[in-house]
């Protein structure tokens, strides 16, 4: 197994017809993702450059295809719209890719999933990736290799690069999610830990947080309380002056709270070791396999 | 996105709260104009965009139009927490008989907005939370239904007994949360919201902080942005559509995303150096953005070394690699670049680079090692 | 309550539908005004509460402002299905180069507002929808959400391949959604939404049916029953809290609760007799709803007996029977009055009505066959 | 057993002060029902003539009395707010006697009851009565027997007219619902029958429906797919003229859909008998049980 997409992932592409959508679509089907259609309204009709299938709407792509994923990379303006349009159809795992979504749409849009029974990765995340199955979203597919180890981060190219180190240990991965940089995503980092502990391939996950918010306090909070998997984890920001956003709108420091320092502490707290480097983090991962 | 406290009380009056009336002013002229037509007695206050202003002396009560011009005068060019004052404003300074708080936030734990008041005004929130948390109310609210009246009600029982009072608060709770939503704020707060001896109720404080991703869609908020009170290689990081933070350190970072931003900064202080910034040319970048980052962070003195981290991913290394060539072009660059670029279209930027005097690294490890040892030499 | 599409018009233009250009006039000589004011052509439209109105030549085409004069005399004191014509509209005809349909309702079953749209317009919708199902799609609404853009998207490309049409009918949908959630409506009609041969979008039909429940805080809405147009009963019934619709049987009947209401009908049927009304004297009700309610039957010559029908819940049956002694006092009772009372404070009603003339039934059985009887003698 | 309510209700009279709340909280207090609390905002505080402590807040109500159920006797302006009260405060049946509440308020407030795990009975309802347990609402509590007759209708007094005669004939009921006369109501006809379905006590139900909708139809379509108790209904107005609203407001026959002859039809065709009058329809039942 592994969590979320795999072998039966059809995907739709949201915003297939624009520069990265286009792009990121050859590069899925060059992964082996199966790519089933696109969506650009005013578009339909067409097909792309790899012969996949264009559609004016989510309802009718899915209609016509069986899709039952999508990623969105349409621009934030009309973003929170195509996430809707895609539970409205039916999709049940939405991945948005797509950075800078209002915060006040994510209150809004997130209860309307619910409604509909969807779950969403992202916003402003890499995507999500079950090496060797599906990569749905913008990962260098290359770096990855299948195996036991689950990597869920709030961050997208520190994502890579653990991974690579991960790899070049010979530590494959199960899925590999980016859960987006928002301080409001679908789906948080205590939702992945769920996930991967009922995951039968995930023998233990690679935790990848950073400063903002207190997530990652919650994850070791879960950790502590009898979590089945092993778990490693490393946390980006350290260095980070408080009050300043640090890229991600959701990493920043604020009245004392998110800071790195806490976060560290929380996970030691939990018995979780946290790797100073990315090199470390799969210098550990490799210690608790063997 | 910060803004001043006399565009936060402007929005607030906007939507229906009760604003003392104000006049923000720049100069001496203008403080004696904004007092002919506030009513006095008057509060004069410094408005930057820092905490602290009233303990650093940037706060004073003027009981007459004369006092006010002076109080104005006294703050204009003052130094808070290194910025110069060059806007105050001058309100009407409303008698206070209570002192309550209200604020509004987006909650991340609860992916909702929520609500917090409290009977004890005036002060840090913060320092309530921590002392007397029993004295803090909070509300969660689904922004489907919005703020509910019996939810009104549980925050104005909570706040007063009075009842003609707790209307007025009641009113005013529903206007904060209607600014708050109708600017995409990620906080609004009014502290202190007052009760004067006449029982009438008075947000006579006003901070609001904006959702960035917000600002697309509100075009009057996103020009209240004060540059002037920004540091410019931040404004310019923007303008370019880059995120960067300046540090104090020695070894200038660019890198894409901020995750791998940030652990690179982390790196080099893991490894004994400072970083000089943090700067994320972000996802879809171009060869432009490159040359705007090298532009930025070369106008820092400090910076003895460059290290060029990317993962490529959304970004496409072979961009990356045309930036920094047009960058060598077009900038003159005396300190050492360590170039480290791994990911999509990796190989086609190692052609884009070959041949250059650019330090190549092959991991970020090495990168920063080798970024260290450059800048140290 | 059904308002007349002068007023709907009025409403929908005010959320910013497109309307063209109307008057609601009451003579020749506001005609004559309105086409001054109004550019021909014209289409002249009878102001009725009923359907059917152009199968009644109640809808005709003027050319010029003497011809939509002139139409509008003949349509002036004309009847349609049994009502005067006192109010016509005269509006500028638009050309129409297509006909769509245009309609929102409460959905009962999915307890949501539903949108329909039809490339078919201009005619019956339910006719539409029982020959050709497949021409109209359905939306629904989830109010916490609105109406979507993806939606808004969905119905536009199901109406019309012209782009530019698609965005002002796109426009258009949103505020039909607006005015129906904003006037409390129970309906909102737009047949036909045209386009015309410029490519312009227009409503120039209007109907909205409003909620009852929803003019409490509707006030402006409220105002816009035109009560001329409704049974004078039903008017005084409902100045006086009772629901009452005039029938043309010969029983009439008092009755708390509408499903008892309408059992009481069925049954007087089932008898072999005719009920005069429904009348349901609601809940709380007090002696004067009692006494509106035996006025209004009286003014029924048909009315040859009355049944009072009560089972006492949040009725008091005393209250009841008081009302029905002040009745007997104040009114010239000329018909058998049959009474029925059982529930809550039954004992203290027959104990008012102890030694009246009144004639008393144990059952609703019992008080239904007394009261067929008694109108028979 | 019973359905929805039984001796473990413990109510809250929601407009506890006003003339019906007042009148009908000492109604239900004598046949039984225990009334813990009342709200009436600003109020709080004081006790009723029953003893009844009335607060001001229905948080504060439940924090003090751990009711399970409210009744809702405030005017229709403040209702749908006092019921999403009710549900904010972890009532899980709110009771809704209030006639009058915008249509367009039920759509809104149906989804915040959901959100918050409450059902809400009504509005323009009569309430709910498992005879000898608990009675929660304004129907006449001295006609009902307890027995294993369930009775769910879309009217008041005419249910009190059914349950006379059910009782008069010696067929006591499990539970009484009156599900309220308006167009869209928390809890509908078919909602009733599935939790008849499941309750123990329940043999056999009462169904009383009238013109409006096609509620009716939907009921009959499920009892006709294998429902396990025997049914006899009832439908009001056979006599109803088109187009006119016949006092409740989901009680009119629109584009000539909604009326008695199809929904006497369809029950019919369920092969439900439909009785000819109140009396005829607790004769049917006596026949269905013997």
């Amino acid at each position: 197994m592994s969590i979320l997409v795999d072998e039966a992932t059809q995907v739709i592409v949201q915003g297939i017809t624009g520069r990265d959508g286009a792009f990121h679509t050859h590069q899925m089907i060059e992964y082996g993702t199966k790519v089933v259609g696109g969506v650009t309204p005013g578009k339909g009709g067409v097909k792309t450059e790899d012969g996949v299938p264009v559609f004016n709407s989510m309802s009718e792509a899915v209609a016509e295809t069986g899709a039952n994923t999508s990623v969105v990379y349409v621009p934030a303006t009309f973003a929170a719209d195509a996430v809707c349009e895609a539970a409205d159809a039916a999709i049940t795992l939405v991945v948005c890719i797509t950075e800078g979504i209002p915060v006040q749409d994510m209150v809004k849009i997130l209860p309307y999933l619910d409604s509909r029974g969807a779950r969403m990765i992202g916003p402003n995340s890499p995507g999500i990736i079950s090496p060797g199955k599906s990569k749905v979203g913008i990962m260098p597919g290359a770096i990855h290799r299948q195996g036991p180890v689950g990597v869920v981060s709030r961050s997208g190219t520190l994502t890579y690069e653990v991974v690579y180190h991960l790899s070049e240990l010979g530590l494959g991965q199960s899925t590999c999610m980016g859960i987006g940089g928002d301080p409001i995503v679908g789906t948080n980092l205590l939702d992945a830990l769920a996930l991967f502990a009922d995951d039968d391939q995930t023998d233990a996950v690679v935790l990848i947080g950073e400063i903002g918010g207190n997530d990652e306090e919650e994850a070791a909070a879960v950790i502590a309380r009898n979590y089945p998997k092993k778990v490693a984890a490393f946390i980006a920001g350290r260095t980070a002056p408080p009050g300043k956003r640090m890229g991600h709108a959701g990493a920043i420091v604020t009245g004392g709270t998110g800071t790195a320092a806490e976060k560290i502490a929380a996970f030691e707290k939990a018995g979780v070791e946290v790797a100073d480097t990315p090199a470390d983090v799969a210098r550990i991962m490799k210690g608790l396999l063997t | 996105m910060k803004i001043h406290e006399a565009h936060a009380r402007k929005i607030f009056s906007d939507f229906g709260l009760p604003v003392p009336p104000s006049r923000m002013i720049t100069s001496s002229a203008e403080a004696r104009a904004a007092t002919e037509e506030i009513p006095g007695p008057f509060v004069v206050k410094a408005q930057v965009l820092v905490g602290g202003r009233g303990k650093a002396g940037g706060v004073k009560l003027a009981g007459t139009p004369d006092e006010a011009v002076e109080k104005a005068e006294t703050i204009l060019g003052m130094e808070i927490k290194g910025i110069t004052v060059d806007k105050v404003l001058i309100a009407h300074a409303v008698d206070i008989a209570h002192e309550l708080y209200a604020g509004i936030i987006v909650d991340r734990r609860s992916r909702r907005p929520l609500m917090m008041v409290s009977p004890s005004g005036g002060i840090d929130i913060e320092e309530v939370a921590r002392t007397t948390p029993e004295k803090i109310l909070k509300i969660r609210i689904d922004p489907m239904w919005g703020l509910l009246p019996f939810q009104i009600r549980q925050m104005t029982s909570f706040l007063t007994d009075d009842r003609e009072a707790a209307k007025q608060i009641g009113r005013a709770l529903a206007a904060l949360y209607q600014a708050f939503m109708g600017v995409d704020a990620s906080l609004a707060e009014i502290n202190p919201l007052v009760i004067s001896p006449d029982r009438k109720v008075w947000a006579i404080d006003a901070k609001i902080n904006i959702d960035d991703n917000g600002l697309i869609r509100r075009k009057s908020i996103a020009e209240l942005r004060d540059e002037s009170a920004e540091d410019p290689g931040e404004v310019e990081a923007r303008s370019n559509g880059l995120s960067f933070v300046k540090l104090d350190g020695s070894i200038g970072c660019i890198v894409n995303g901020a995750g791998l931003a940030m652990a690179t900064m982390d790196m080099i202080k893991h490894y004994g150096a400072e970083p000089a910034n943090f700067l994320d040319i972000g996802g879809s970048s171009s060869p432009e953005k490159v040359l705007a980052a090298m532009r930025i962070i070369l106008r820092d003195p400090n910076v003895k070394s460059i290290l060029i981290n990317i993962f490529g991913g959304i970004t496409r290394c072979d961009d990356v690699a045309s930036g920094i060539i047009e960058a060598k072009n077009e900038l003159g660059i005396d300190v050492p670049l360590v170039v480290r670029l791994t990911g999509t279209n990796e190989e086609a930027a190692k052609k884009i680079l070959a041949g250059t005097d650019l330090i190549p690294a092959e991991t970020m490890d090495g990168g920063v090692k080798k970024a260290i040892e450059m800048a140290g030499s």
